[in-house]
């Protein structure tokens, strides 16, 4: 199994949940984080303070699969997500060695 | 410049109208049979009244539609409505007293002149009538009480077009809107050669002025600009209904000096005006409630809420002139009216006036000032006026609904036109996705 | 309806009273000596005091409780709130204000009757007298100002059993318990004829009526229907202590409409209340505060507030009857047994008053009911009533206190039964879980 | 205790002084011609400005204050102004109003005596006089009234050190600061035979008492503590823009109390000095806009709410006394300078005034009281005094600042030093890193 | 060494981390995710505006042990956990190489 | 490929950010989140409930990084976070097998 982590903007989340679920994933984790990278931030001023903002708002989701879907999960989240603008976001895959559904017990492929 | 005082005493407690009269006794000292002097009590109330406006607008007003929006544009709809009542207090001062409220010679049936422009004239010693004769109040005070309801009527219409119209737009817009819009409407039916004032459509505290004409500008400008990006896909939610819930509680609590400080004295009939403004709004709340309960499972706080504004919206003309029980109905169908226009026949139509200025202002200020004719009615407990017949008075109430829905209509439709070519109406989409906080205000609201 | 002027002479300041004079003139026009008109400043002070009560409901009360609560239950208490309020307006006009504040008959020591009802009879021109001979104000402003209480009142009472109960059990709650305990005791203490008003003991602005019985039902209430799932075990900390402390300063700024608007009159004894309700809060507030950082070792922002609440609820019976020293002193008293009761009397016992009404309502209103008794001698900076003595005051003040702890909370205990029978008190474990606002009313507070 | 009238009324709307008739007459029934009673009117009036104040200071400045600090901090800033207010409370009614206004015998230029100590004498019967020969409002009120004020301005000091200073030495340094410089300054300002008083000073509501000591003493403070840890290093973001929001609307909206309210007659002046409340705040919340959208290319709320600060500020001394038209300009010049000083000034000297206080309160307090004996020239629109000439008002009116900022500068730094000494002033590095709601309080604002 | 990652219901979290600490595990991080599976999320209504929220509140746990701990932790967790209704969440293990403790260097085992 | 999660202080967050900018990093993203550990935390009182709250705020970082910089990452993280005192936080590195860039489609090593 792997574990698929995607950075993504935020208004994306709702059109990547859809992509996903059309192809049979029907469960993942998402949180919101900020994200630093080339994408650039904006100025923000209170009063007499000036602050530079790199640090922008975005989503990350985890989505553990088996080995085969890994393919078609990254198509789907690289269709869905894209918008061709700097800031799109990254995907990195992991491996997983086990996993565990908590209500029922059941393992890996079972538990996904 | 005085009233016609045999329309005023058969009209009672329907329109606002001013009299510089210590300039008057300067000039003419010959017919003085005595200055009238303010009774402090009055003096106090209207004072009281215009702080209670005020706070309407700000935190009222801003809560309340701030609130509903997304919190990337909280500051921005608190910027639009501060920045907009800050500009109607200097408006107001230099041109827009004079142009409401002095005659405005040969045009005087739809605007005043620019005769007290800069307050020309004004001083501690002049002096407004109230609506019972030889009562005054220090003119002053009445062009406060006044000054607040010209701040918060433009500021009203920022909440059909939040989260995608420009600050500059916006500025503007008011400028323009204010002087070919408010200021002729304010004039038409609260000083004494006003139009609608003397064909004697009632009007205790603005119905028309103020919520008929602020829903329709809302409605244009909506049509106009256009739906927010992923309006019906997208998660629109509320940000916080704390803060919404804050604006409405204090809406109703400036509500009082909107409504009973219309009076413009402390009597029996401002203390009616205060009992109408607490049960119209209860029978709203609870109409609200109930049929949403019913319609849709859940008893919701926004509905509720809703339904505070939507019985305050209709409660505003009539609230000196029916009974406490006229205003239970009155406000329980406006309630429930508001309710049906907010949830399906806005989504039917499928504009987006994103936080139903139309649909609660619109739509409640046109049932009050039907409702007031009818519910004026001494048979349906109300107070009655001079010469009251149902069919006529309700068909002048029609008459100043559609006058109001014609000129602001056609007005505001002219005005957004321009402000369009002039600075454009619409941020760029980006600056929508990032929020307007950071795209045009350089700031964020909430740093947790 | 007349008011024993001899007694309420002896007691000056004690209780309220209303009298439609207008109503009354134009059936017997032998005896009127020309018909006492209200002046405009007390129309004005009554007027704005009435404002500032609906104020504390709303946004006051709904925030200081919504603050304390969990942010999945905010809506909830807002609707509760809310809703309770929009309620007892109805009820008020439609036989409330009737039961309360008219003779009942053979019944009056107890309850009023339904001659008021649909507030028959009452019009622009009506009166309601005050305290002092030959000064009235108009009837509507009186009912108003008493409505407000009527709104708090039952609203007071949720505090003790939020985050569980159902929305549709409270409406039911609120609407059998003002009609059998509210109504009645407000007859009771505030109409000349009713029981503990005859008696003399002395509730300058409703303590008893209002806060020992509030405290009493949501005492009732929150012993039968339980602690919430996961108290003692779960952090259940306030959700948000800035909107608790925007409440709890909304509250003290209504204060004085609800303690000094009591005085009826803009009169040296309404500055008095006004003093006292400034001195006991803050005595109380630094009672909280001292006495928290020695036994705790931290002084907190909700001691203080909690303070400032302990401090007005102890004043509300004595706020025009003592002076301002002995203010200082009630209130401290007050502030330091409700800390006590608060952390430690309420921790032993076990039960889940979530949000201290009784340890706060229910303890401050005895301590300033019985310390009425006592700070009201003149020989303690009080004004002294006709013929004190202190031990037959306090006596009178206990025997107050009794009643309405045995009237309200027998008559709570039933109505919650019948209201468990009938639509049941507790919502699901899972909806408890989930949060009100989804479970009940399908919205969320807050969409950061 | 007697105001010398020549001079009051040469000096209309100048200066507030008290008379407590009743026990005058008691003493001495010869030369009582008639004792003056209240007018219900005015009494209303002062209820309720005193209640704005309080408003004003709770949730007002607390808000204001609290939302400009991180969340960490939040509860720290509003107890801090809370226990502040309720300290101040008692220690009015204790000395401080007999410090401020009785006379001091041979040290009465600059601070007043004991004799009314724990307000004795003072009873519902006592009057204070207005500046209106034979007109009087219950000396209650008006202890009340200007025990607001006494609430308020070591409140505003707050803000120059707020995330830093231990809670104890702020306690401390209130209690040693209204004594030795708010008591003596407001004493010389509007006691009758006070140093400033004497000399002719303008100041209508307070700019030098309150503005200008808060700003001075502020200043001082953060001096002498320090920068905050990572101070124009870290982000140090306004924690929530919403809470600053609703603290400077109900800020604006209290100030009527404060200004037109230190008419302490419901006059035409009163309503002179709310329209130049409204004029000179909008005239700075625009200026502040303009300017910052010019030279910071965006337009910022926090820069409106500023602005509006600022504004009411600088109309504090000059509200009864100038036109709305000159109010409008110096409004305007407040707002566009103190937007210099906080954005470029400030940053260029270094020290960390974190909240602005002397940024806004001293420099708008100081603009104010300059612009005050420019303003009031009739030839400008204002109401002007006896025998006006510009350059000798400007004068008096430099002294006067020149005296506040040395008393309230020398003083403030001593105070400081000894509070520095006895409880030390500035909390553990730990401390300020974990934030001070945990660390001083053992709170948190928001559980999300 | 692993690092376990556990996604369960809220509430649910004071006792797990008692679950743990008493098998000595003394360190964990958590985090307020969003989850999205079989179980049925809920309806908001907004006057007009209905929305379908189908992402519910979760917490995740991310705890690094030794190889031989994961079986006990993954008991631990899931006997804490377990409500027996939809929703209770899942646990997924993956491999770490190496762990710091940024305080004093120390690395591996002896930075759990 | 690795990804490097370090927990830390939430003040340390911009002097990490530099000190990972400072050898060529120039991505990575950041979470809120909570520990427990060793680092005691504190106690709230409420009136008369009081909780001992041992979860405090924490700043999560992930980074990932081609195979020959985790070394330098450690050590910048290291330098950057350290105060000396407890609860600095740990650093966790494990492999990812796969990176994406959304916006361009280009993998692994060019995804970075
Ligand atoms: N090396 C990295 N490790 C972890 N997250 C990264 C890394 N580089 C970028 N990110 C995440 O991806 C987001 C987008 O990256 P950015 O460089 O702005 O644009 P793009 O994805 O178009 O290359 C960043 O905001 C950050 O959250
Ligand atoms: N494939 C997955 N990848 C990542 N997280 C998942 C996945 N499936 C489920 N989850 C997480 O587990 C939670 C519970 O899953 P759900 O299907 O609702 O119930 P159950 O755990 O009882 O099967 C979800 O809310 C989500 O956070
Ligand atoms: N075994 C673990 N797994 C995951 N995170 C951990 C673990 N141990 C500690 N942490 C995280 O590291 C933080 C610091 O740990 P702590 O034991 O307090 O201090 P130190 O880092 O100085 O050893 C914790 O708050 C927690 O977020």
């Amino acid at each position: 199994m792997k574990i698929v982590m995607a950075i993504i903007k935020p208004f994306k989340l709702e059109e990547v949940r859809d992509g996903l679920t059309a192809i049979g994933v029907h469960g993942l984790t998402v949180t919101e984080v900020k994200g630093y990278g080339r994408q650039k931030g904006h100025t923000e001023i209170y009063r007499g303070a000036e602050y530079a903002v790199s640090f922008l708002p975005k989503i990350k989701i985890e989505v553990a699969v088996s080995d085969e879907l890994v393919g078609k999960v990254i198509e789907a989240i690289t269709a869905a997500a894209r918008t061709g603008q700097i800031g799109d976001g990254k995907i990195f895959v992991s491996s997983i060695e086990k996993a565990v559904r908590i209500r029922t017990g059941e393992t890996d492929g079972d538990a996904l | 410049m005085t009233l016609k005082t045999s329309l005023r005493s058969g009209l009672a407690g329907l329109a606002f109208a001013a009299t510089s009269a210590g300039i008057a006794f300067a000039q003419a000292t010959t017919e003085t049979p005595a200055a009238a002097v303010p009774n402090k009590g009055d003096t106090t109330w209207m004072l009281l009244s215009t702080i209670l406006v005020l706070m309407m607008v700000m935190p009222g007003l801003a809560l309340f539609y701030g609130g509903l929006s997304r919190s990337k544009n909280m500051l921005s709809v608190m910027s639009q409505v501060t920045a907009t009542a800050a500009l109607m207090c200097i408006i107001w001062v230099v041109y827009g007293y004079s142009l409401a409220f002095t005659s405005g010679g040969s045009m005087t049936s739809f605007v005043g002149g620019f005769s007290k422009s800069f307050l020309a004239g004004v001083g501690v010693e002049s002096t407004a009538d109230t609506f019972t004769k030889g009562v005054v109040i220090p003119e002053y005070v009445f062009i406060c009480f006044q000054m607040t309801f010209a701040m918060i009527t433009p500021a009203l219409i920022i909440g059909g077009f939040v989260e995608r119209m420009k600050f500059s737009a916006i500025m503007l817009f008011v400028l323009l809107w204010s002087t070919f819009v408010y200021f002729p409407m304010a004039h038409m039916v609260w000083f004494s050669e006003g139009y609608l004032f003397t064909l004697g459509a009632l009007d205790f505290a603005g119905g028309t002025v103020v919520h008929i004409n602020a829903g329709i500008a809302a409605l244009v400008g909506c049509l106009l600009i256009g739906k927010r990006i992923g309006y019906g896909k997208e998660l629109m939610s509320p940000h916080s209904l704390t803060m919404t819930y804050i604006g409405t509680a204090l809406l109703w609590v400036g509500w009082f000096g909107f409504n009973a400080g219309s009076n413009l004295e402390a009597t029996g009939t401002a203390a009616l005006a205060m009992i109408n403004t607490f049960t119209a709004t209860a029978g709203a709340a609870l109409g609200w409630l109930f049929i949403e309960w019913t319609v849709k499972g859940k008893p919701s706080l926004l509905g509720m809420l809703s339904g505070i504004i939507a019985g305050l919206v209709a409660v505003t003309p009539a609230a000196g002139l029916i009974g406490p029980m006229g205003a239970i109905v009155l406000g329980a169908i406006s309630g429930v009216v508001c309710f049906f226009f907010c949830t399906s026949i806005k989504n039917a139509l499928g504009y987006d006036d994103s936080l139903d200025v139309f649909g609660i202002h619109g739509v409640g200020g046109i049932i009050g000032s039907i409702g007031t004719g009818i519910f004026v009615a001494p048979a349906l407990g109300g107070v009655g006026v001079a010469d009251y017949a149902m069919g006529a008075q309700v068909w002048k109430q029609f008459v100043a609904v559609v006058v109001a829905i014609v000129w602001c209509g056609i007005g505001s439709l002219i005005l957004f036109k321009i402000v369009d070519v002039v600075v454009g109406l619409r941020v760029s989409p980006d600056a929508e996705r990032e929020g307007l906080d950071i795209a045009e205000h350089g700031e964020r609201a909430y740093h947790p």
